[in-house]
């Protein structure tokens, strides 16, 4: 298959493109003639959705990216933020949604490959990963093998690497039958001194490609990515790419070698649409003009075009600007690891963007306007409508034992060992929380008590619910994670998984989310310093459940004292902190309703922000004051899960005693937001006890004594003992089970 | 009945085991290796004598299982 | 006593073990890059896990053939301890310095978890920290771990007391035969493993039990 | 020149890759096959035209990398 370049450009051919009418008529006016088909093709990849973020920038500014710690926020290939000592850890989140689809192995496994690229791109070396994945319904007859494969392929890149996965999420909704999402996470550890970013400087210097040969894989895949799925999804197949591990790791070894020779100006990982948007990125950022010589482009097959080659998403590659004086030395680098490294092009002082092959010059293009001139949309949008809450009284009964112990056994909060054992979870010898609790913990290499955290949450039938409180919670609910372990929330990143922009409806739900998240990052001073937009997710029209995931990162002084979920110890008292004085009220969204009476009616529970911080801070006080024994936030199926969580985390049982004028059902599966159960090591009667709930009325927390630990049962007031044997294997069960039919 | 099922990556598609064995073959000292693709072959036996049925199953057990038609070619053979 | 780790394209847990060495012994192990002319004289040799060239082709097999595998061979055949973990573990049984095959694990699923191991044999250097019949707790994390030897070479493993350790208490992650996890060469001067005991050596990793066969190794008090 | 190099199992060798296939297929209503054991196949495209040499160029290809002949059978094929 070739393309020849001077192929006429039809109408057609422009919309194959993913270009609207107007968006070529801009072309024509920015270059004066009509592109050639390379130059139709590198707009196309620039003004896509996934790399001009044409319908999310202008709300996507809004979002607080500042802080004392930020060094560095949104636009390079990763946030970084100071965790003192010197050392940043630099981190970030996108999504694979519509490769791990078409194919999960390789979608998924590329996926990981990309974000950790994303963070050693910078001179990071990875220390932890995390993913956030959304399947359709258990039942739908796609989703076992969609599971097995996207786990499989992030196991099989993420372990090989050698990166340890420390956290993660999975869940399950019909939505997503037709359009899974695959969230990846990465972070990693560098001195904040030797930091790498993407912006070229000077002239006449060499342009120099590293890593993998250049294949056909993907070609048009960024544009895939940004269109949303119909029928003809057999068709697309062809463009899939396969990772490579093994060559990744070299090019991580090969990279930080390569820095720390002091030879690197410029470094550029190629994602989406490869050699374009990593060579005009550089340049553009720098002021400089590039010129691409294509015949020196390591390629892996015969007879490629420019247009191929500009557009192939082939992985492991990277561009770098290097100090010509150095090039011998980075070479030699680049031949230990036995990886390509060729001098492509060289920059300019002309803003030009030109590509050389065979001879021709194929584009020659305004190098700043192909990424500020990207077309930006102020698309039109609806409020969503919010749902009316419950009527009075409407608390649909059933047995709290019984219902407690059909959510620990069902897919929602089933236990996901099934997952995360495929994942490498303690390589590298620093993992302190590894999956199964609030939040992964590692230690800081080299430091002798400070640990990180990390976490990545969202609820997405909040988000259907009401965009705005959705939004709100899943950064509270992130900030919670963290915090429940000691940890102090330092920054976030975010991965904004939503159906088609170009629906009123479904760009409401953008806008409403981004404000809600916003203010909650504002108030609990967790700005976003990286993130990712993953639009057009849907199948046949309906789009999925409004996805913005969140993750976040904290930071433990000391981890000696960090607390962990399960309860420690018998005969401790068992705190309930953040919860109004009924405990709980709010059903409106909850699992009780849409796992046990197929109801997905109400509205979402409000996040009270000032509250939130108010009580994040008191329960990280008390845990590195050394008073907590355990600790854990509430979140789906509220309290009474909660607890069994707890007691299944350790075998330890508890005896909660019911509040008698309030409804069973409520106080114990409601899902009130800004709570946390902990344990503490203090006499019920003493001093200590009694100042810490003055301390706390002070704050305007209440914080009341619910229970004690202790014994081989779960007793919630009234409702018969539940054997902590019996929700451990209701909870552990799930999962295996389901996965064994893997193959029916 | 025996039948071979024989699995390989399309044209095209990245192969980094091949790589890497080409590459280790070469430092083994087999230089005039130009190129290795790997593949799976599957060694089947099958209840029944009919070779046309046999021959309809073991293509739908590679659409289904055997095969990842997305990146993967495939081919049957009766060996007995 | 000295170490060396040798260290192929493509491992990942060469930091884990420098680390473990390091801290258990007080001093770092050399570091032998697998391109490397020799390895140094030491009394100990380490070849760590990971995925070396990716594991393609089958686990171990190409940094089994390369030259530097001469040189531990050598070393072995004078006495010189070699220890492989994991991937390490599968290069030596590639390299033909131990018996039988690590096969995909039964699952077909890689796995990461804690298992429990019985210490067969604790009359050996790498052993000596445990006690026989002792059982500890030890991480796993590997694909292909699934022992596999024919029946008079299990035999002659059993019979010679070859087996160092085995999976205790029904926590065998791969199902392997015997559910043998490490097991000697002829002259038990070569131990090979499935496990990371490197993983599990101090308060941070949540327990020592790993430290046992370093400082055991390493001639220390346990 | 182009070759082919089979490597199968020997017979007795565990194959808990063929085992879990069998398994699948049964579960997907295969219920003819009595077994499955997977193997793998090299495609290599050889530089020199004597097939003899190429043959024994293979055969030593074989015995130093491509299989593990402790529990591993090969059979080298010259494709064009
Ligand atoms: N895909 C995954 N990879 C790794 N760990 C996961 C994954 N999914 C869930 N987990 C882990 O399982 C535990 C429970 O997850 P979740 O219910 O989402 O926690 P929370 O309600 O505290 O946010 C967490 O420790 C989480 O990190
Ligand atoms: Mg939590």
């Amino acid at each position: 298959m070739t393309i020849p370049n001077d192929i006429r450009i039809t109408p057609e051919l422009v919309a194959d493109h993913g270009l609207k009418p107007d968006e070529y008529q801009k072309i024509l006016d920015l270059i004066g003639r009509e592109p050639t088909y390379t130059e139709l093709g590198i707009f196309s990849a620039m003004w896509n959705e996934h790399c001009s973020y044409k319908s999310s920038k202008k709300w996507l500014k809004t979002l607080p990216t500042k802080g004392p710690r930020v060094i560095q926020g949104p636009g390079e290939n990763a946030g970084v933020v100071d965790i003192g000592d010197d050392q940043a850890i630099v981190f970030k989140m996108e999504s694979h949604n519509h490769p791990s689809f078409i194919e999960p192995y390789q979608g998924a496994g590329t996926g990981m490959g990309g974000i950790l690229r994303d963070v050693f791109t910078m001179g990071a070396r990875p220390v932890a990963a995390m993913n956030a994945l959304r399947f359709g319904a258990p039942d739908h007859e796609k989703t076992r093998h969609l599971v097995s494969g996207v786990v499989a392929g992030i196991g099989g890149y993420g372990n090989a690497f050698g990166v340890p996965t420390v956290g993660g999420e999975v869940e399950f909704d019909e939505r997503y039958n037709g359009n899974i999402l695959v969230n990846a996470f990465a972070a990693g550890l560098a001195d904040t001194d030797k930091i790498f970013y993407s912006k070229a400087e000077g002239v006449g210097l060499p342009v120099v490609y590293l890593g993998a040969k250049t294949g056909r894989d993907g070609v048009g895949g960024a544009t895939m990515a940004s269109a949303e799925f119909g029928d003809d999804i057999e068709e697309k197949r062809p463009t899939v790419q396969v990772g490579d591990p093994f060559t990744e790791k070299r090019l991580l070894e090969a990279c930080l070698e390569l820095m720390a020779t002091g030879a690197v100006i410029a470094i550029q990982d190629m994602g989406a649409a490869g050699l374009t948007c990593s060579a005009v990125e550089m340049g553009a950022k720098g002021d400089l003009g590039i010129e691409l010589d294509l015949d020196k482009v390591p390629v892996r097959e015969e007879q490629m075009t420019p247009y191929e080659m500009m557009l192939s998403e082939s992985q492991e590659r990277m561009l770098m600007v290097l100090h010509p004086e150095k090039e011998a030395e980075a070479r030699a680098v680049f031949e230990k690891w036995e990886l390509d490294f060729a001098t492509v092009g060289v920059t300019t002082d002309d803003l030009r963007f030109r590509v050389k092959w065979q001879g021709d010059e194929v584009a020659n293009l305004p190098i700043k306007e192909l990424g500020d001139e990207a077309p930006e949309y102020d698309r039109p949008w609806t409020a969503p409508k919010v749902p009316a809450p419950l009527a009075a009284g409407d608390v649909p009964q059933m047995d709290v034992a019984d219902a407690l112990l059909a959510l620990m056994g069902g897919h929602q909060t089933a236990s996901r060992r099934w997952v995360y054992e495929q994942y490498d979870t303690l390589i590298q010898g620093n993992s302190l929380q590894r999956p199964g609790g609030d939040a992964g913990v590692i230690r800081v290499e080299g430091h002798a008590t400070k640990g990180l955290a990390f976490s990545s949450d969202v609820t997405p039938r909040y988000c259907e619910a009401d965009p705005y409180e959705g939004g709100k919670q899943a950064v509270a609910e992130c900030w919670r994670n963290l915090t429940a372990t000691g940890a102090e929330p330092l920054a976030a990143t975010d991965n904004l998984n939503f159906g088609n922009p170009e629906r009123p409806e479904i760009m409401g739900q953008l806008v409403h989310a981004i404000k809600g998240i916003g203010e909650a990052c504002l108030a609990l001073e967790f700005p976003i310093v990286s993130g990712n937009v993953s639009l057009y997710n849907e199948t046949n029209g309906q789009g999925i459940l409004p996805t913005p995931t969140i993750g976040g990162v904290g930071l433990l002084p000391d981890w000696n004292q960090m607390a962990r979920i399960g309860f420690a110890a018998a005969n401790e008292v068992i705190l309930l902190i953040g919860a109004p004085p009924s405990r709980g009220t709010h059903l409106g969204q909850s699992i009780y309703l849409r796992d046990l009476f197929g109801r997905k009616d109400g509205p979402a529970p409000h996040v009270d922000l000032a509250h939130e911080k108010r009580t994040g801070d008191f329960v990280r006080k008390l845990i590195r004051s050394g008073v907590a024994t355990a600790c854990h936030d509430l979140s789906d199926g509220g309290l009474a899960v909660g607890l069994a969580e707890m007691a299944v985390a350790s075998g330890i049982g508890a005896t909660v005693t019911d509040l008698t004028d309030q409804d069973p059902v409520l106080q114990y599966f409601g899902e009130d937001q800004g709570r946390y159960l902990m344990t503490v090591n203090l006499d019920p009667q003493g001093d200590d006890l009694a100042a810490l709930w003055r301390e706390a009325e002070a704050l305007g927390i209440f914080a009341p004594w619910i229970g004690t630990t202790g014994g081989i049962d779960l007793v919630l007031g009234a409702a018969r003992p539940l054997p902590v044997a019996e929700l451990k294997t209701a909870h552990e069960g799930w999962f295996p089970n389901y996965m064994a039919d893997e193959a029916a | 009945m025996k039948a071979r099922v024989t699995v390989t990556l399309k044209a095209g598609v990245l192969d980094p085991q091949g790589q890497a064995i080409e590459g280790s073959l070469k430092s083994l000292g087999f230089g005039g290796v130009a190129s290795v693709r790997q593949g799976k072959v599957f060694d089947l036996v099958l209840d029944g004598t009919d070779e046309a049925s046999a021959r309809s199953e073991l293509n739908s057990m590679c659409e289904k299982l055997l095969a990842n038609t997305v990146i993967e070619n495939y081919s049957v053979e009766i060996t007995n | 006593m000295k170490s060396a780790v040798i260290v192929f394209p493509g491992l990942n847990r060469d930091r884990d073990m420098i680390a473990a060495l390091t801290k258990v012994s007080g001093t770092a192990p050399a570091i032998v890059w697998h391109q490397d002319a020799d390895v140094p004289d030491v009394d100990l040799i380490v070849i760590p896990g990971g995925f070396s060239y990716g594991d393609y082709l089958r686990c171990g097999a190409i940094a089994a053939r390369s030259p530097i595998m001469d040189k531990v061979r050598e070393r072995a055949a004078r006495g010189v301890k070699v220890l492989g973990v994991c991937n390490g573990f599968q290069i030596l049984i590639e390299a033909g310095l131990l018996p039988g095959a690590l096969m995909r694990n039964k699952s077909l699923k890689f796995v990461c978890r804690e298992v429990k191991l019985e210490v067969v044999n604790a009359d050996t250097a790498f052993t000596r920290g445990y006690t026989k019949g002792e059982v500890f707790r030890c991480p796993v994390a590997h694909h292909d771990g699934n022992y596999f030897a024919d029946s008079a070479t299990l035999e002659r493993l059993e019979g010679d007391g070859r087996v160092a350790f085995r999976y205790a208490e029904g926590t065998n992650p791969n199902g392997s035969l015997h559910d043998i996890a490490g097991i000697f060469n002829e002259q038990k001067n070569v131990l090979g493993l499935m496990p990371h005991p490197e993983n599990l050596i101090e308060a941070a990793h949540g327990g020592d039990d790993g430290r046992a066969l370093f400082t055991g190794l390493l001639g220390q008090a346990a």
